[in-house]
């Protein structure tokens, strides 16, 4: 069972966590995102996020998908995106992955943040004190 | 044909707008569009990558784009 | 900065995930571990954890320091044990652990919910509609 | 000397009792006294592992053991 969202909403990550249990799921990873307080050593302000939505929503739904096919066992999956302004210590995304045992959990939940990172259409732009750079846009 | 092409991020940026429409030959690929880009837009050829998608499928290269499709440029996501 | 806890009362998921965030904190992995609803295909109808409390305090505390030390950019640990009678669905244990950067952050985690299975004394009896096991106690 | 060892979980079901006290030779070792209990009760002898703990850390086989420490039995550990 598979749950995305991409939201401009603070992410309510007690109820992302609540979302995967499932009775016969006695092991939940998660991973959790958040803003911090710099970048590459330079104090960052604030953050925005930009999102192709409707290529970002199926595309997070795939890569759920090809977990969820890659580990048979996973019982739920909720993934969620937040998008728009955010501050340090804000949410910026959360993976849960609930399954029978533990390592599937994990190893579920890494491919997911990790081919998220890679493939699904959101784009962050840092602000500092003095300037904003749209990260990962050159080499 | 006419395609019309939605931009993000930094791409957004550097053409200056959120869509943009361009004539096109028919059957012009995925990459062609990118050349035609990318002579028009110098700046987008400096970004570390910067792909085309078509109904919100990563395109091939010799993916041949159609005026119905939803394309987009996708330049260096960033998210998570 | 590690916190270590071993308790009869209902584990705060929440508040074990607030306890490690951190400005500079851009990556938070949790593992939740709860009481599953079969063991070997044998319904489970409750289990009981026993604890040699002084001594799983002191290596939970030695398993999270070996995690800091194998991972030094950790951040904050948190794992909280739970022990006495639970059922179905309730949490076992947590452990949370923030890094900046996310590879890290899954490691350290799984090193600790790894190790600590191996070598934090406590006991768990499952309880099943006709008898009861130690866990693991047989080869 | 004389030994107080706690016990836990299955040991504690097998000897029948939450403590044990033991009278035992001057510097008998870790080994030595899981062998004297073995004797005494031959169903700890069927559990996967069976470890001495002394003063919360893990004996090794040749640990000497004191009066005045914190001695446990530990059987096959189930947390998590």
């Amino acid at each position: 069972m598979i749950h995305i969202d991409l939201t401009d909403q603070p992410i309510d990550v007690s109820a992302a966590l609540r979302s995967v249990e499932a009775d016969g799921a006695g092991a939940i990873n998660t991973f959790i995102g958040t803003v911090r307080n710099k970048s590459t050593g330079r104090p960052v302000v604030r953050l925005e996020y930009e999102a192709y939505d409707s290529m970002a929503l199926h595309q997070l739904r795939k890569v759920a998908e090809q977990a969820a096919e890659q580990w048979p066992m996973v019982e739920k999956i909720t993934v969620i995106h937040r998008k728009g302004t955010l501050h340090i210590g804000d949410v910026a995304v959360v993976v849960a992955v609930s399954t029978p045992h533990r390592a599937e959990s994990f190893a579920a939940c890494q491919y997911i943040i990790d081919t998220l990172k890679q493939v699904v259409t959101i784009w962050k732009k840092e602000f500092y004190e003095d300037g904003d750079v749209w990260v990962a846009a050159h080499p | 044909m006419n395609l019309k092409i939605a931009l993000f991020g930094i791409a957004r940026e550097i053409v200056g707008q959120p869509t943009l429409e361009v004539s096109a030959p028919e059957g012009q690929s995925a990459q062609g569009l990118l050349q035609s880009l990318h002579a028009r837009y110098p700046e987008l050829a400096r970004l570390s990558s910067l792909a085309v998608a078509v109904n919100n499928e990563y395109a091939a290269d010799d993916t041949p784009l159609q005026e119905r499709d939803e394309i987009a440029l996708i330049p260096p996501v960033s998210g998570g």
